[in-house]
């Protein structure tokens, strides 16, 4: 298995800085506040990160293949109310999951049409992406948030299940699976080899135009599971909902050692990743320190851990 | 997955951490009651967003409040009015252990959960400037209803302009809560006061000021026979006069032409209000709203009840109506401008 | 009209000018001098922003930090201004700003070699936070009217700000056609090894460039302040470098580098102007403004790439 | 006696753990063309990229007409008259190819600054002129030259130095045949003008074609220099490889198959273009044609990466392939021209670029099967004879001859019927080219077809069954196994009713 994996060396490297980051982090709250350590906080930080943590793992595949998703935010909100206009309008909750998520699907695979098929750049499309799909939100319900959902929905950002958010969980098996994919199928290989090299991808009789669609239709998928764990977990989709996250998800794939041009990184990275951003934020908070320098605090750290690393080829 | 194995070794291994530190701490956290362990009441108190004035200038009046009955408060919110980042932030408070927590909801629905979780750890809930109804919420602290203020900034517009004519809303994002129910309030109040009046459109700034300003200027290009402006968030007044004012000097619109009003906090929108280009702006003072829930929550925490009428120090009487406090407002003109500090 | 139409931003300017007609029957307000200066007047910070962000791109860069040193300079040009210094001061200080925020990202980009989208991603969060925080959580505004003048003022009868655009339009035209810098910009965005075999110091000519975007976007945040009357340091400029990258690319500039000009971008910029003006001069509903906005950014990309494709089939050395 | 331009003595360079140059010696005289010869590794680029300021040497110096110089980095060594052509062009593709030439010169500049556009133009076109580039426009962007005129545009820019000497590595690697006629005009016309050119290639033909002189480099120490009279192909190989290398094209033991594996039949190339032609089953077909010929767009035809019209027949059947992945399911396997775009993924390991193609078959499901990866990457690393210390190794750190071989070796694992060999040995020195052959050989005689695409007429000679020749987009004439010398070739490839034109 490690020798599998070994040929990316860079990769894996870097994830001991990660976790020397991520222990020295949790080590530092606990000892600066007396509220950092406890199990209820720990599950309310994982009740927390389950949606930037669902983008974040299309958002790392997409990267490795050497693009970028910027619309992850807008198609949250979109599928969202999607969902909850098709609710609404009386429709069975979990067949109006099922529209949300199809929703998600065909934006991104809008994106995927535009990127993959016709060669655009990918930062561009999703740019007017994030705009349109922003807009059609407030077309679709007057910026109106939507609620009243029945109470079975609500089990999947609010529930606990032995001490352990329901929605944790999922997230977790999310990343599991979606590590197994990138280390064991040859779709992994296929990604990296996009990232590396596009052209001898295509050359090697490999439909690169699939694998690209494939992954931002996942991108739509996952934004919009992650809209709809939203909306358990508020009880209520908004037209709001979703903006700048892609800020978010991006910084925490970055911190984990993903390689913004693309070829290297991995999603047990951006999990590491994402457990520093959480946990800064959530250990930021109990100390009671503003936002505002909550956003330098976070720009700094961006620099430092991911500054520090070579970047060769450029 | 070695690697990722290691990651969730790592994880568990801090649960395992945590699980250790919280028997320490409960241990340690039972003879101070769940206080922190100053021994002073700590509350939060936290607003839509950080950085706009309004909620600067609460901030000053709940850190008078601090002082004033010597408890401990925290000021703190997200820098973006997001209603996910918000209640994130509440839900690390409540694992503080703070007292009370005083919310202005960005959603009113979304916050139901972490409310009730709040009210299950005893922890008192108050909201202000933005209500929670069917919550576990004990209070609403407010100038007025959404209702109130809407019809308030209706009716004085409709006077304003003579009862007829058109009226453009500015608004700071199409998908506020509070927001919709103000505006919604003064399109009600024309309809049944002032049949005359016609609302031709609603523009939302997403409050960016810039974006404001081209909404106001884009407004009197499209709309040449505008008679009023409402603006009904901190951001928008300014920018309508700021347009309306250029276009005065510039030739483009006769002064007193079109008649702006809005919320807005007295400090910024001084200058217009003296150069007559706003003639009425509606305000309560965010400080004294701060103050107020500050004081609730000390009162509930300290099981004292809340009574119409009842005398808070500095600030004056409040009228509470069931759940809700008013504490009334305030409207500013040329005359009082110069009164307000805030 | 083969020639024009083998101009680099042919299809832009064909796209405006549909968009241009198609406003300009759907409302007969559109198509005035009044409403042309009005877009103009509105779009001068963008403008001037979209400058920087054009030699940027042309690095094969990004900026996404641009609306934060925007706040940061608006901030603290009304800081200073609320400190009671003469608004030329103030300015002048503010610009000088805006430059040290450019050479921070600078030396992050150029000199430490960290990729420039982690670098002003991070930028972006350190600014906004400085700049809330020197702001107290206040708003700017109150400004005396001397300040007035660099938003509003007119000079020889003519609007001040969009004077000021215009030389720096044509100053950094001028730069980027005739100078040895600007043709460096050019060198390094389409090939860097090879500028760097030709004696081309990239450091030095990417520490230039994100200086002069510092400066540039100084430049527009004092325009922003006077123009605007206040500044609120959360929001100032939030959704700006998005925007502005739209602008580049819609105008013909390759994010890869090394391709576009400053002259397109600006009508990439015009081009959102008009957009956003003319849906709202031609009464649509708020709702549908983003919404459609976002779709012409699309299909303008769409017409970009398309006349990308029809111009590389004309190389030599393919089969006949 | 005439002094020479430039003497190197005793020129060492070491870097961490190798000596890779040791003690060369070497002169140049004004007006000589000086090829320098070794296999990959043999130390020719790093005594090129001391002399050009790339690298400076551990010991030795260099001395200029006569002065001892030292050189910082490459544009110093310009500047004092050393210039460099790389094998892999340095150009700007988004610039005019006046700019190109003239970047960042401050003598193109006014007295303030301003840049001087129709002086760049004019002095640019009168140097591409002076080289015989007259045909090119110099205020046309370098994407839209062809290769031969982005080398003229390189020389151009090397002789904007007022180069004493021009180092040209691997000049004509880029070329098609009939365009390395034409870089030899130029050349020659540099050696009249008394520049002293050091020429670096492989090709044997084009060293006795140009040289003067020759020298011989092997495991970073010279051999020899020589006088190019007084060397032959075979004594330079021996100098080379320091042994007897046996016949470079091995003999064909048995005659291909009757059986008709492809058929084409009015395959579009352009809008006007059509060819047919037939592939037997064990044989190899070379297609030789200068570029624009239409022989690189048949392979794009054929493995899907263009769409046109016409007929694909495949053992009988008819077949349509608009994709790389319809291609790969006929079992047609392609070998790109250019590796490091097309051919490898660098960072990836020896295993998975051979597994690439056929990681469908290597699955159960979704997943990978590891141990058949395994298995079928050490089978073909010995098949192929790939060196390298294990599989795991990254293809970035295997010579130009093993990565080829990763090329070769991950197309023949998904098993083809029919194999398109494009450039096979493009930047692989002899010993490797040798092996290559052999395996090529080896294939056909084990029945797999093969079409052969080169620009290297010794190797379609010597390799291939028949030999179509292509011209615009025409079969112009086809020879029969051992018909075919150069001279007949080339002639053919450059049509005799429209001699010379430009593409």
């Amino acid at each position: 298995m490690s020798a599998w994996t070994s040929q990316f060396s860079l990769k894996s490297n870097k994830l001991v800085v990660q976790l020397v980051l991520l222990i020295f982090i949790l080590v530092l709250f606990s000892i600066l506040s007396p509220y950092f350590l406890s199990v209820t906080n720990f599950m309310n930080v994982l009740n927390q990160m389950v949606e930037v943590g669902l983008i974040a793992i299309p958002m790392t595949m997409i990267i490795i293949s050497g693009a970028m998703d910027l619309s992850v935010g807008s198609i949250l909100a979109f599928s969202a109310v999607c969902m909850g206009v098709a609710f609404e309008r009386g429709i069975n909750i979990w067949v109006s999951m099922g529209i949300g998520l199809l929703a998600g699907v065909l934006c991104g695979a809008v994106n995927g049409y535009l990127i993959a098929r016709h060669r655009m750049q990918a930062i561009v499309v999703t740019i007017g992406m994030l705009v349109m799909l922003r807009g059609l939100v407030y077309v679709i319900n007057e910026g109106r948030p939507i609620s009243g959902f029945p109470d079975s929905f609500y089990f999947l950002g609010q529930q606990y299940i032995g001490g352990v958010p329901f929605n944790a969980i999922f997230l977790v098996v999310m990343f599991l699976i979606a590590s197994f994919v990138m280390k064991k199928t040859r779709f992994s290989t296929y990604v990296y080899g996009i990232g590396n090299n596009e052209e001898v991808v295509h050359y090697s009789g490999i439909s690169v135009v699939r694998i690209r669609f494939i992954l931002f239709m996942l991108s739509g998928l996952f934004s919009a599971l992650a809209g709809v764990f939203l909306m358990s977990r508020l009880a209520s989709a908004e037209a709001t909902s979703g903006t700048n996250i892609e800020l978010d998800v991006i910084t925490a794939t970055l911190i984990g050692g993903t390689h913004i041009f693309g070829g290297r990184g991995s999603l047990a990275g951006t999990f590491v990743g994402l457990l520093i951003i959480v946990f800064l934020r959530n250990g930021l908070n109990l100390l009671g320190v503003s936002v505002l320098y909550q956003a330098v605090i976070l720009g700094a750290l961006l620099l430092l851990a991911v500054g520090n690393k070579k970047f060769n080829g450029v | 997955m070695k690697k990722l194995a290691l990651a969730l070794l790592t994880g568990v291994l801090a649960l395992n951490l945590a699980a250790c530190g919280n028997t320490s701490s409960n241990a340690g956290g039972d003879n101070n009651g769940g206080s922190s362990s100053s021994g002073k009441r700590t509350y939060f108190m936290n607003p839509k967003s950080i950085g706009p004035a309004y909620w600067a200038a609460a901030e000053k009046g709940a850190k008078k409040a601090e002082k004033d009955l010597n408890v401990s408060v925290l000021f703190n919110a997200p820098t973006e009015a997001d209603s996910a980042k918000q209640i994130n932030m509440i839900q690390d408070m409540l694992t503080r252990k703070v007292s009370g927590i005083g919310v202005s909801p960005n959603d009113a629905k979304a916050v139901g959960p972490v409310f009730k979780k709040a009210a299950s750890q005893d922890v008192k809930i108050v909201t202000w400037d933005s209500d929670a109804p069917e919550t576990d919420r004990q209070y609403y602290v407010a100038p007025g209803t959404d209702q109130e203020v809407g019809e308030l900034l209706a009716k004085t517009i409709g006077e304003e302009i003579g009862g007829k004519g058109q009226v453009a809303f500015m608004v700071a994002g199409l998908g506020s809560q509070n927001q919709i129910a103000k505006s919604d309030a003064a399109k009600a109040y024309f309809a049944a006061n002032y049949p005359e009046v016609e609302v031709v459109t609603t523009v939302a700034s997403d409050d960016d000021q810039q974006k404001a300003y081209a909404n106001a200027q884009n407004l009197i290009k499209t709309y040449p026979d505008l008679k009023g402006i409402i603006g009904f968030a901190g951001g928008e007044p300014p920018a309508a006069a700021e347009v309306v004012e250029q276009a005065v000097k510039a030739g483009t619109l006769e002064k007193n032409q079109i008649a702006i009003t809005g919320i807005a906090v007295p400090s910024v929108v001084k200058n217009y209000i003296k150069n007559g280009t706003i003639k009425t702006d509606i305000i309560w003072d965010p400080g004294k709203l701060a103050y107020v829930t500050v004081y609730l929550l000390d009162q509930l925490a300290q099981g004292k009840e809340i009574t119409d009428g009842m005398e808070i120090p500095s600030v004056g009487t409040i009228k509470v109506d069931g759940q809700n406090v008013f504490i009334g407002t305030l409207e500013v003109t040329n005359e009082n401008v110069d009164s307000f500090d805030f | 009209m083969k020639r024009l139409l083998n101009v680099h931003e042919a299809p832009i300017i064909v796209f405006t000018i549909l968009v241009i007609v198609l406003f300009s029957i759907i409302s007969p307000d559109f198509f005035q001098f009044d409403n042309i200066r009005l877009i103009l007047d509105q779009n001068i910070s963008m403008f001037i922003v979209a400058i920087g962000m054009t030699m940027v791109i042309l690095l094969g860069g990004m900026d996404l930090s641009v609306g934060s040193v925007l706040a940061v300079t608006a901030t603290s040009v009304g800081l200073f201004l609320s400190h009671g210094i003469h608004p030329w001061i103030a300015a002048f200080m503010g610009i000088v700003i805006g430059v040290l925020c450019g050479m921070v990202n600078g030396y992050f980009i150029a000199v430490r070699k960290i990729p420039d989208i982690i670098v002003t991603l991070a930028t972006m969060y350190i600014f906004r936070g400085i700049a809330v925080g020197i702001s107290g959580g206040t708003w700017m505004t109150n400004f005396p009217d001397g300040f007035r003048y660099f938003g509003q003022g007119t000079l020889l009868g003519l609007s001040f700000p969009l004077l000021t655009a215009i030389l720096l339009i044509g100053i950094f035209i001028y730069l980027l056609k005739f100078t040895r810098m600007g043709r460096r910009i050019y060198a390094i965005g389409g090939n860097g090894s090879a500028a760097k075999l030709a004696g081309i110091s990239v450091a030095k000519s990417k520490f230039m460039v994100y200086v002069l975007t510092g400066l540039l976007v100084g430049v527009a945040s004092v325009i922003f302040a006077s123009k605007v009357g206040s500044v609120q340091a959360s929001t100032a400029g939030n959704s700006l470098s998005f925007e502005v990258m739209a602008a580049v690319l819609i105008g013909g500039g390759s994010i890869f580098g090394g391709i576009g000009t400053v002259a397109g971008t600006m009508l990439g910029v015009l081009f959102m102007g008009i957009i956003k003006n003319g849906l709202i001069i031609s009464k649509v509903s708020p709702f549908w403004v983003d919404a459609t906005t976002g779709f012409l950014i699309i299909l303008a990309i769409v017409i970009n790439t398309l006349q990308r494709i029809r111009q590389n089939k004309g190389k030599e050395g393919d089969l006949v | 006696m005439r002094h020479p331009v430039l003497t190197m003595e005793g020129i060492s360079k070491e870097f961490p753990g190798v000596k890779a140059l040791s003690d060369v010696n070497f002169e140049l005289y004004p007006g000589e063309v000086h090829a320098l010869m070794g296999e990959n590794g043999a130390g020719k680029s790093t005594l090129m990229k001391v002399l050009s300021g790339v690298y400076s040497a551990t010991q030795g110096k260099i001395k200029l007409k006569g002065k001892e110089v030292t050189f910082g980095n490459p544009l110093d060594a310009q500047r004092q008259g050393v210039s460099i052509i790389h094998q892999e062009f340095n150009l700007f593709s988004n610039l005019s190819a006046a700019e190109n030439i003239f970047i960042d010169r401050p003598e193109m500049t006014s007295r303030f600054g301003r840049i001087q556009w129709s002086k760049m133009f004019d002095e640019a076109q009168r140097l591409v002129d002076s080289i015989g580039g007259g045909e090119i426009d110099v205020r046309k962007e370098v994407r839209h030259l062809g290769v031969h005129s982005q080398q003229v545009i390189e020389i151009a820019k090397a002789l904007s130095f007022q180069a004493d000497v021009l180092i040209m590595d691997e000049p004509s690697a880029a070329l098609p045949e009939n365009e390395v006629k034409k870089m030899f005009e130029v050349v020659n016309r540099l050696r009249a003008q008394g520049v002293a050119i050091v020429y670096v290639s492989h090709r044997m033909k084009e060293i006795f074609e140009i040289a003067d002189k020759v020298t011989v480099l092997r495991d970073g120490t010279k051999i020899d220099t020589r006088s190019i009279d007084e060397v032959t192909e075979q004594s330079l190989i021996q100098m080379m490889v320091g042994k007897e290398v046996n016949q470079l094209y091995p003999v064909r033991k048995q005659e291909h198959g009757e059986k008709v594996v492809l058929q084409v039949n009015q395959l579009s190339l352009d809008s006007t273009h059509r060819i047919s032609f037939e592939l037997r089953r064990g044989e190899i077909l070379g297609l030789f044609g200068v570029p624009g010929s239409g022989s690189h767009t048949i392979a794009e035809r054929l493995f899907g990466l263009k769409r046109g019209t016409g007929e694909i027949i495949i053992n009988g059947t008819s077949v349509r392939i608009n994709s790389p992945n319809e291609a790969k399911a006929k079992r047609i396997a392609y070998v790109p021209p250019d590796r490091h775009r097309q051919g490898i993924i660098k960072p990836m390991s020896i295993r998975q670029n051979l597994s690439l193609p056929i990681l469908p078959e290597l699955s159960k499901g979704i997943v990978m099967d590891r141990a058949r990866i395994e298995q079928m990457s050490g089978e073909y690393m010995e098949k192929l004879r790939i060196k390298a210390p294990s599989d795991q190794q990254s293809v970035d750190f295997l010579s130009g001859g093993n990565q080829q071989k990763v090329v070769i070796g991950k197309w023949l694992a998904a098993k083809p019927e029919i194999l398109i060999l494009e450039e096979p040995t493009r930047g692989v020195d002899v010993g490797a080219k040798a092996e290559i052959y052999n395996i090529i050989h080896q294939l056909a005689e084990e029945g797999l077809s093969i079409l052969l695409i080169s620009s290297e007429m010794p190797e379609v000679i010597g390799l291939s069954d028949r030999i179509l020749v292509l011209y615009k987009g025409e079969v112009v004439h086809e020879f029969a196994h051992g018909e075919a010398d150069q001279e007949q070739l080339l002639q053919r490839a450059s049509h005799p009713r429209l001699e010379g034109g430009t593409v």
